[in-house]
């Protein structure tokens, strides 16, 4: 492998690396900071972009339909949080798994109901469609760099808010101890009913992006689902640091094993956290 | 005063957690039939070598010597083989379980038969006894079916060191077990320890010094991880360092 | 041994109608292979329900086992022989069993999530292997041409191409299999699984190898797992990588947790609920994943300790 | 006289459901337009979600053979299903119709005298694309697929015709299934730098990819010809990524034969969407119901009759006419197809009456 | 002076168990109360039910002339109320310096009495060890940061559920000395303890709970010349 095309490679497995940690960060947030099993997180990236698609062609413009998408999906995150993940926070957590495996359902039968079972698409918007030729034969679109940049400021703004303001002090402390942080004055409730939606809202806003980039088709969100948790999990519960780093490993890691050992290709993200959790039981950076 | 065997011994044990220095190079020799008092300012390390004497932490360095063997690399749960009982400082106990079946599952651990699939939990009277024996000597008998979650802080405690009396240890290591407890059950405890000496060597951490200084016939005072000064109580209690470190001068309210 | 009023009256209510079943059925071939295939995966369910409610040990790869069952007998049965039943049930036993041992030991050293991910890792990479592989038909799966015969000493008990002997075959595992998780959890053994769930720290405290009991309860549920696998892969003889997918983990997972976790019977409640909804909605509508996916969502506000809980707070109730 | 009893069992729910849909659709459109033929019996429908899951297809299979007793069953699209359903079915008394999967082995080794297939098998598509891309002046090939039997069986189909004629293939990419991140694979195709790319991909994984090839700017540098599967049913997903694209295929939208331009009306009409293969294939699917039943008189009881009238018929499809081979597999005509404005367009006919070598079928 | 808290005819259940029967009490504006008992005779119940942590079956909790039936606990502790529980309530995923920082706020009328750099400079032990995670301290190092995290909500009352628990006699009296302070700042606190030789001394008033009633209440005066009952109710 020639230099440039190692560039390139790197290149394109941080970039997928980044829409990785984009579609986790949602989970990194109702999973891994919270401590919610919300297993229909893949859902709500598939809710997002099947809502892009949808105001995308009733709009005409896409920035006005994700801006749309994400407003709808915060109140959906606010509904789901009030009506069911309410009623769990006390009980079992496998109970969760339960329970939003049912929202899985649902909102497949929804999507099929609504929209249908073709695969759909979403054109780049017009004032992001154009490509940067990199050698005579390959371009980059401007559009996955727009999306890369959108996910560094995602990352940074979440891992300020979680680490250094009192609001993120707050979440952490209610996932380890709810009555306590009610004992402080604090509305935990409303707390959880907000950060639980930021984390919808986030899953909505990974699948609003990657709409124009790739096929909406049913059963895209559990596609994803098992690596926003292999992410989540490589980096450690809770940090946001760490679903970064692991987004990048899996990114990295998924990119060139596709390409230089194609025959293990398809475990080598499980192997590689294997081995994470081998050396660190509790993940990179789990304190 | 020393003429018991000795027990447990520690030999320049340390335990750093990154800079800080919880527990020192502290030498020190707990033996048979006598109650080692530990006392020290709040994160003196007391808890920390609690730990380490029971196998929860490894040392950074130093040895621990039971009966002349080096065990400081031994696994957490062989200590409690070698008799090594310990109660914890936080109540640590089966919360969903009845009083009786937390002390069962200890004494089970002696009786033997764990891995046994066939053997029903409770066939054997042995075994029962033994657990209500336990109970009987911190006086929760009454509570026997009790579900432990159930119970009030300070029986939670006396549970606490029920369980560990069904291992029955040759050394006990407790934390701070009149912690929460009322005056009664509080004499109750220091009854039981007077009691317990007699057989077992115990090492007792607490801050409640009237206990302290009634049940102990040694005591040591560390200070920041380090060792101040390990004498009879009358020594101890007069001692201008410790004063000064730990108990302060005269009465608690000035 | 079944202590519980509601396990007792399950127990009361459900074998016996089972062993009815055929005959009540009048032999349909469908249905008394449908049934035979509730009870397989109730096997399968039960199997980790011990491990997840009883041990406190959550894992999402523990079709690993289901499919490794499957696998096994392909690998090793010659392709055109009919073998031994029992003798190959022994081998898979015996050899999911030392493949848990090593999967356990690796598994067992993390905990919480990371058992959960790293559990669903290593299935993930079995089935990766197998749907890749050429010489196990790949992502096309394999047939078994063959069925085993299950005669000891000459004599043959059950005729595996006969459903009404197929069926009364994992009606007799599935009891033999509830009997043996109750002696467990009545047994010694059974004492320190519970104290290692509830409390390992106080555990090891009290000298206990918490490590070896989660080990060996690994093991055996891993081992009854592929015994399920092994069931289903004769059922229609045919093994698929589909078997190995963490979709089966996980609704395997959720039929526990329907059930009732740690309570074993409520395995069997779990599955036949939901595989008798999934039954009744596919039939109703081709959209059944939204009723499907309601009623769940109802059932786990509804029942506090699922469906087995529920059925003991009734008759709490009418004490 | 009793209705005659149509399983079908096609997934409903999950990835595959569009092709699905389309399946039931045009079988539904196929008797409906032909009940004359069926004279005076009734269908009865009984459907079945299989959700692509082989496991379940065993006892799905059963339970419209065992309990429903259905004299026709349709299904399915995925070829692990296809192979869990023929475990039941060969040779019991129902008639098998794969109406999609492609799967060699349904009618190679595992061939039987009830199943039949009116879509293809995965050979058929792809063989022709080898003189197609060697006319074109192809040289060196890079071919890549999903690793999985249909797209393995594509790609083999595509290098006989293409390695036979002298042409090279430079690297075979097998693609996880199903995965979609095809980035770093068609960034290696690029620094590969072949003549073309011949690739399988079908339904989402198709429309990801023929994005992903354009916005890396490879589209108008390196030709892209695949199974005709890449650009059925994903055009309109697809947009201007796909123009130009060659492929070839059964079928294409602006066929110019009578049944096709009254299939393609009808469809369109019915379900408010215009028709694409998958549709075809289930519509055939009952055409050749129909026509059995109508030689037979409309009694099906006699099951070697049954399957005799459905072996020698030969089926007006929209994708032109065509028969059946031995091993129960069509035997017809491959389009070469282009897309042009957001169409499938015919530019000729790659091979006549292409009939499945059916390799291992003893029929 | 007028009541901060009146407490009355309180009844709380655990499931069937009757644990309060009928509790009721006052708190004056800058008093300091004692509330004592063996254990297990309610006391943590009686606190509890107080804050809105347990609902009572009956009863009524009156703070500042106001309500606070019905409410969540937040909004009770909003109105200024502070709680050290029993067990300290350390969050396992926070610092100490978080522990502090995520509990500041000013009280309802918007004084700022107690901060960062003041509870440190009250718990100079804390100091060192700001970036541990508050259940890396030793016991009594959390007992203190558990006090300075109530603290730093700048409360009017101050609940401690057995704050000396587990402290070495030279902090307890840091303690007594804090609570001395605060109580002389016009912070009332309600203090349940087992050492009455203290609190009757630092309390102005006394409560003795005996299975779930109240059994003496009175002030330090009365409680000397009652000592010997009281002291059979706490089995002393
Ligand atoms: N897991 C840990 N990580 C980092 N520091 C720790 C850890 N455990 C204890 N420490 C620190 O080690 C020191 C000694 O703690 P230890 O618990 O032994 O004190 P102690 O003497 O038992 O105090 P107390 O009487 O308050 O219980 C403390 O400063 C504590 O913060
Ligand atoms: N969660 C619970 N469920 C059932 N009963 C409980 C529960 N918590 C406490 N109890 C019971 O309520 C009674 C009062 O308990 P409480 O904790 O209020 O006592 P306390 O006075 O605070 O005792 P201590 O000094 O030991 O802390 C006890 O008898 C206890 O058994
Ligand atoms: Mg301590
Ligand atoms: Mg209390």
């Amino acid at each position: 492998m020639d230099i440039t095309l190692f560039l390139f490679q790197l290149m394109n497995g941080v970039q997928y690396g980044l829409l990785l940690f984009l579609i986790a960060s949602g989970l990194t947030l109702v999973f891994g900071v919270m401590g919610i099993l919300n297993l229909a997180h893949g859902s709500m990236y598939m809710v997002g972009a099947y809502l892009a698609w949808y105001f995308t062609n009733s709009t005409g413009s896409f920035g006005m339909a994700a801006v749309i998408s994400a407003i709808i999906a915060l109140l959906l995150g606010i509904l789901i949080e009030r009506t069911l993940i309410i009623r769990l926070y006390r009980r079992n957590h496998l109970d969760q798994v339960l329970l939003t495996i049912g929202l899985i359902f649902v909102f497949n039968a929804l999507q099929s109901l609504l929209w249908g079972n073709d695969p759909l698409g979403v054109a780049v918007p017009a004032w992001l469609d154009g490509a940067i030729p990199l050698t005579d034969m390959i371009e980059y679109p401007v559009y996955r760099l727009f999306v890369s940049g959108l996910c560094i400021l995602i990352a940074i703004g979440m891992y300020l808010t979680i680490n250094r303001t009192r609001l993120g002090m707050l979440i952490r402390a209610g996932e380890s101890n709810r009555d306590m942080v009610e004992c402080l004055g604090v509305d935990i409730n409303r707390l959880y009913t907000l950060v639980f939606a930021a984390g919808v809202a986030l899953a909505a806003i990974a699948g609003i992006v990657s709409a124009p980039m790739v096929s909406v088709v049913p059963g895209m969100g559990e596609h994803v689902l098992i690596s926003c948790f292999v992410v989540v999990v490589i980096g450690g519960m809770g940090s946001i640091k760490g679903a970064f780093v692991g987004a990048l490993m899996v990114g990295i890691v998924d990119t060139f094993s596709s390409i230089m050992l194609p025959q293990i290709s398809s475990m080598m993200i499980y192997i590689l956290m294997a081995v994470v959790l081998l050396i660190r039981p509790k993940g990179l950076f789990a304190n | 005063m020393s003429d018991t065997e000795l027990v447990l011994e520690t030999e320049a044990l340390c335990k750093y957690w990154g800079g800080l220095k919880a527990l020192d190079d502290l030498s020190l020799q707990f033996r048979d039939r006598q109650l080692h008092g530990i006392v020290g300012p709040n994160g003196a390390g007391k808890s920390t070598l609690l730990n380490l004497l029971c196998g929860t932490y490894s040392p950074t360095r130093g040895r621990i010597l039971h009966k002349g063997e080096a065990i400081e690399s031994i696994k957490p749960y062989e200590f409690s083989r070698r008799g090594i009982g310990r109660g914890f400082q936080k109540t640590n106990i089966y919360p969903s379980a009845t009083c009786l079946e937390n002390c069962s599952i200890a004494a089970q651990r002696r009786v033997g038969g764990s891995f046994n699939i066939f053997r029903s939990r409770h066939s054997e009277k042995l075994l029962t006894e033994m657990a209500e024996q336990a109970l009987e000597k911190v006086g929760l008998a009454h509570r026997r079916d009790a579900v432990a979650s159930r119970i009030s802080y300070g029986e939670q405690r006396q549970l606490e060191i029920a369980t560990v009396l069904a291992t029955a240890p040759c050394v006990l290591l407790l934390d701070e077990p009149m912690a929460g407890m009322g005056h009664e059950e509080s004499q109750l405890i220091i009854q039981l320890l007077k009691t317990l000496k007699q057989d077992y060597c115990i090492v007792l951490v607490e801050h409640d010094m009237d206990a302290v200084f009634e049940l102990s016939d040694q005591l040591t005072v560390m200070v920041d991880g380090q060792h101040l000064i390990t004498d009879t109580v009358d020594q101890v209690r007069d001692d201008p360092r410790v004063k000064e470190a730990y108990l302060g001068q005269g009465d608690e309210v000035i | 041994m079944f202590t519980n009023r509601a396990e007792k009256l399950f127990v009361w209510v459900f074998f016996p109608l089972a062993l009815l079943m055929p005959l009540l059925l009048d032999q349909n071939t469908y249905y008394v292979n449908k049934l035979a295939t509730i009870l397989i995966l109730s096997i399968f369910v039960m199997s980790l329900d011990y491990l997840v409610g009883r041990c406190g040990l959550v894992t999402l790869g523990h079709a690993l086992f289901y499919g490794m069952g499957g696998y096994l007998f392909v690998m090793l049965a010659p392709e055109y022989e009919a073998v031994n039943f029992w003798i190959y049930t022994f081998y898979v036993l015996a050899i999911s069993s030392v493949v848990a041992l090593i999967v356990g030991f690796i598994v067992l050293r993390t905990s919480g999530i990371y058992m959960i991910m790293i559990t669903l890792a290593l299935a993930q990479m079995c089935f990766y292997f197998f749907s890749d592989s050429t010489e196990f038909g790949g992502n096309d799966g394999v047939f078994i041409y063959v069925k085993p015969e299950t005669s000891v000493f000459g004599l043959n008990l059950f005729d595996l191409d006969n459903p009404t002997h197929f069926y009364y075959l994992c009606l007799l595992s599935l009891f033999n299999c509830l009997l043996f998780f109750k002696l467990i959890m009545r047994s010694k053994f059974g004492r320190i699984v519970d104290a290692v769930q509830e409390n390992p720290e106080r555990t090891t405290a009290l000298g206990y190898n918490v490590f070896h009991f989660r080990l060996a309860s690994y093991v055996i549920a891993s081992a009854l797992g592929a015994y399920a696998g092994y069931l289903f892969a004769l059922q229609y003889g045919f093994v698929n990588p589909s078997m190995l997918s963490w979709q089966t983990s996980g609704t395997a997972l959720v039929m526990s947790i329907l059930g009732g976790l740690g309570t074993l019977y409520g395995a069997i409640l779990g599955t036949l609920v939901y595989e008798g909804l999934h039954y009744g909605f596919e039939h109703l509508t081709e959209n059944w994943l939204l009723p499907m996916g309601v009623l769940i969502i109802l059932m786990v506000l509804a029942f506090r300790h699922g469906l087995a809980g529920y059925l003991e707070s009734l008759l709490e109730k009418r004490k | 006289a009793e209705p005659v009893k149509v399983g079908v069992m096609l997934p409903f729910s999950g990835v595959y459901a569009a092709l699905g849909d389309a399946g039931r659709n045009g079988l539904k459109l196929a008797l409906q337009q032909n009940a004359a033929q069926l004279h005076g019996r009734e269908i009865e429908f009984l459907e079945l979600d299989t959700e692509a899951k082989p496991e379940r297809a065993p006892e799905l299979a059963s339970s419209l053979l065992d309990k429903d007793k259905a004299d026709f069953i349709i299904g399915p699209v995925h070829s692990g299903v296809a192979m869990g359903m023929s475990k039941v079915l060969r040779n019991k008394d129902a008639i098998m119709i794969i109406p999609n999967a492609g799967a060699a082995a349904a009618t190679g080794p595992l061939c039987a005298p009830n199943v039949f297939r009116t879509s293809f098998s995965s050979w058929q598509p792809s063989y022709p694309m080898g003189k197609v891309a060697l006319d074109a002046g192809y040289k060196k090939v890079v071919t890549m697929s999903w690793n999985y039997g249909m797209g393995k069986e594509s790609l083999e189909a595509f290098e006989e015709s293409f390695t036979a004629g002298g042409g090279e293939i430079v690297k075979q990419i097998l693609v996880p299934f199903p995965k979609t991140e095809f980035q770093p694979y068609i960034t290696d195709i690029a620094a590969t730098a072949p003549d073309a790319v011949f690739v399988f991909f079908a339904g989402g994984g198709a429309v990801k990819f023929v994005k992903d090839y354009n916005a890396l700017g490879l589209s108008d540098k390196i030709p892209l010809l695949g199974a005709g599967f890449l650009t059925e049913g994903t055009l309109e997903a697809q947009g201007d990524a796909a123009e130009g694209i060659l492929t070839t295929l059964h079928y294409a939208d602006n066929l110019d034969n009578p049944a096709n331009h009254k299939f393609r009306q009808d469809y369109a009409s019915s379900f408010g969407k215009p028709a694409d293969i998958y549709a075809v294939q289930g519509y055939d699917a009952g055409l050749l119901i129909a026509q059995a039943m109508n030689t037979l008189g409309g009694d099906i009881s006699d099951r070697k009759a049954l399957i005799k009238a459905m072996e020698e018929s030969t089926i007006d499809s929209p994708r032109g006419k065509f028969t059946f081979s031995k091993a129960h597999n069509p035997v017809q005509d491959i389009y070469l197809r282009k897309v042009v404005n957001g169409e499938n367009q015919v530019l000729s006919i790659a091979a006549q009456a292409l009939e499945d070598p059916a390799r291992g079928c003893k029929l | 002076m007028s009541n901060l808290l009146e407490v009355r005819s309180l009844h709380t259940l655990y499931g069937d168990s009757h644990v309060l029967h009928g509790v009721s009490f006052d708190i004056k504006k800058g008093q300091a109360v004692s509330l004592m008992g063996r254990n297990g005779m309610g006391k943590t119940t009686t606190l509890k039910s107080i804050l809105g942590v347990l609902t009572p079956r009956s009863g009524q909790v009156r703070f500042q002339d106001q309500d606070l039936d019905g409410l969540p606990t937040w909004q009770r502790m909003r109105r200024d109320i502070a709680y050290v529980p029993e067990g300290r309530g350390m969050f396992h995923n926070l610092s100490v310096k978080e522990h502090l920082l995520m509990a500041a706020r000013p009280n309802q009328r918007r004084e700022v009495l107690w901060d960062y750099d003041r509870v440190l400079a009250t718990f100079p032990r804390l100091q060192e060890r700001l970036g541990n995670l508050g259940t890396q301290l030793s016991g009594g190092e959390q007992q203190m940061l558990a006090i300075g995290r109530a603290l730093m909500t700048n409360p009017d009352l101050l609940i401690l559920d057995e704050a000396t628990e587990g402290l070495a006699p030279l902090i307890r009296k840091e303690i007594w000395d804090v609570i001395r302070t605060i109580k002389a700042s016009g912070v009332s606190t309600l203090i349940v303890d087992k050492n009455i030789q203290v609190l009757e001394k630092i309390c102005d008033h006394h409560i003795v709970l005996v299975k779930g009633r109240v059994m003496f209440e009175g002030d330090s005066q009365q409680l000397l010349t009652q000592r010997d009952e009281v002291e059979s109710h706490l089995g002393v």
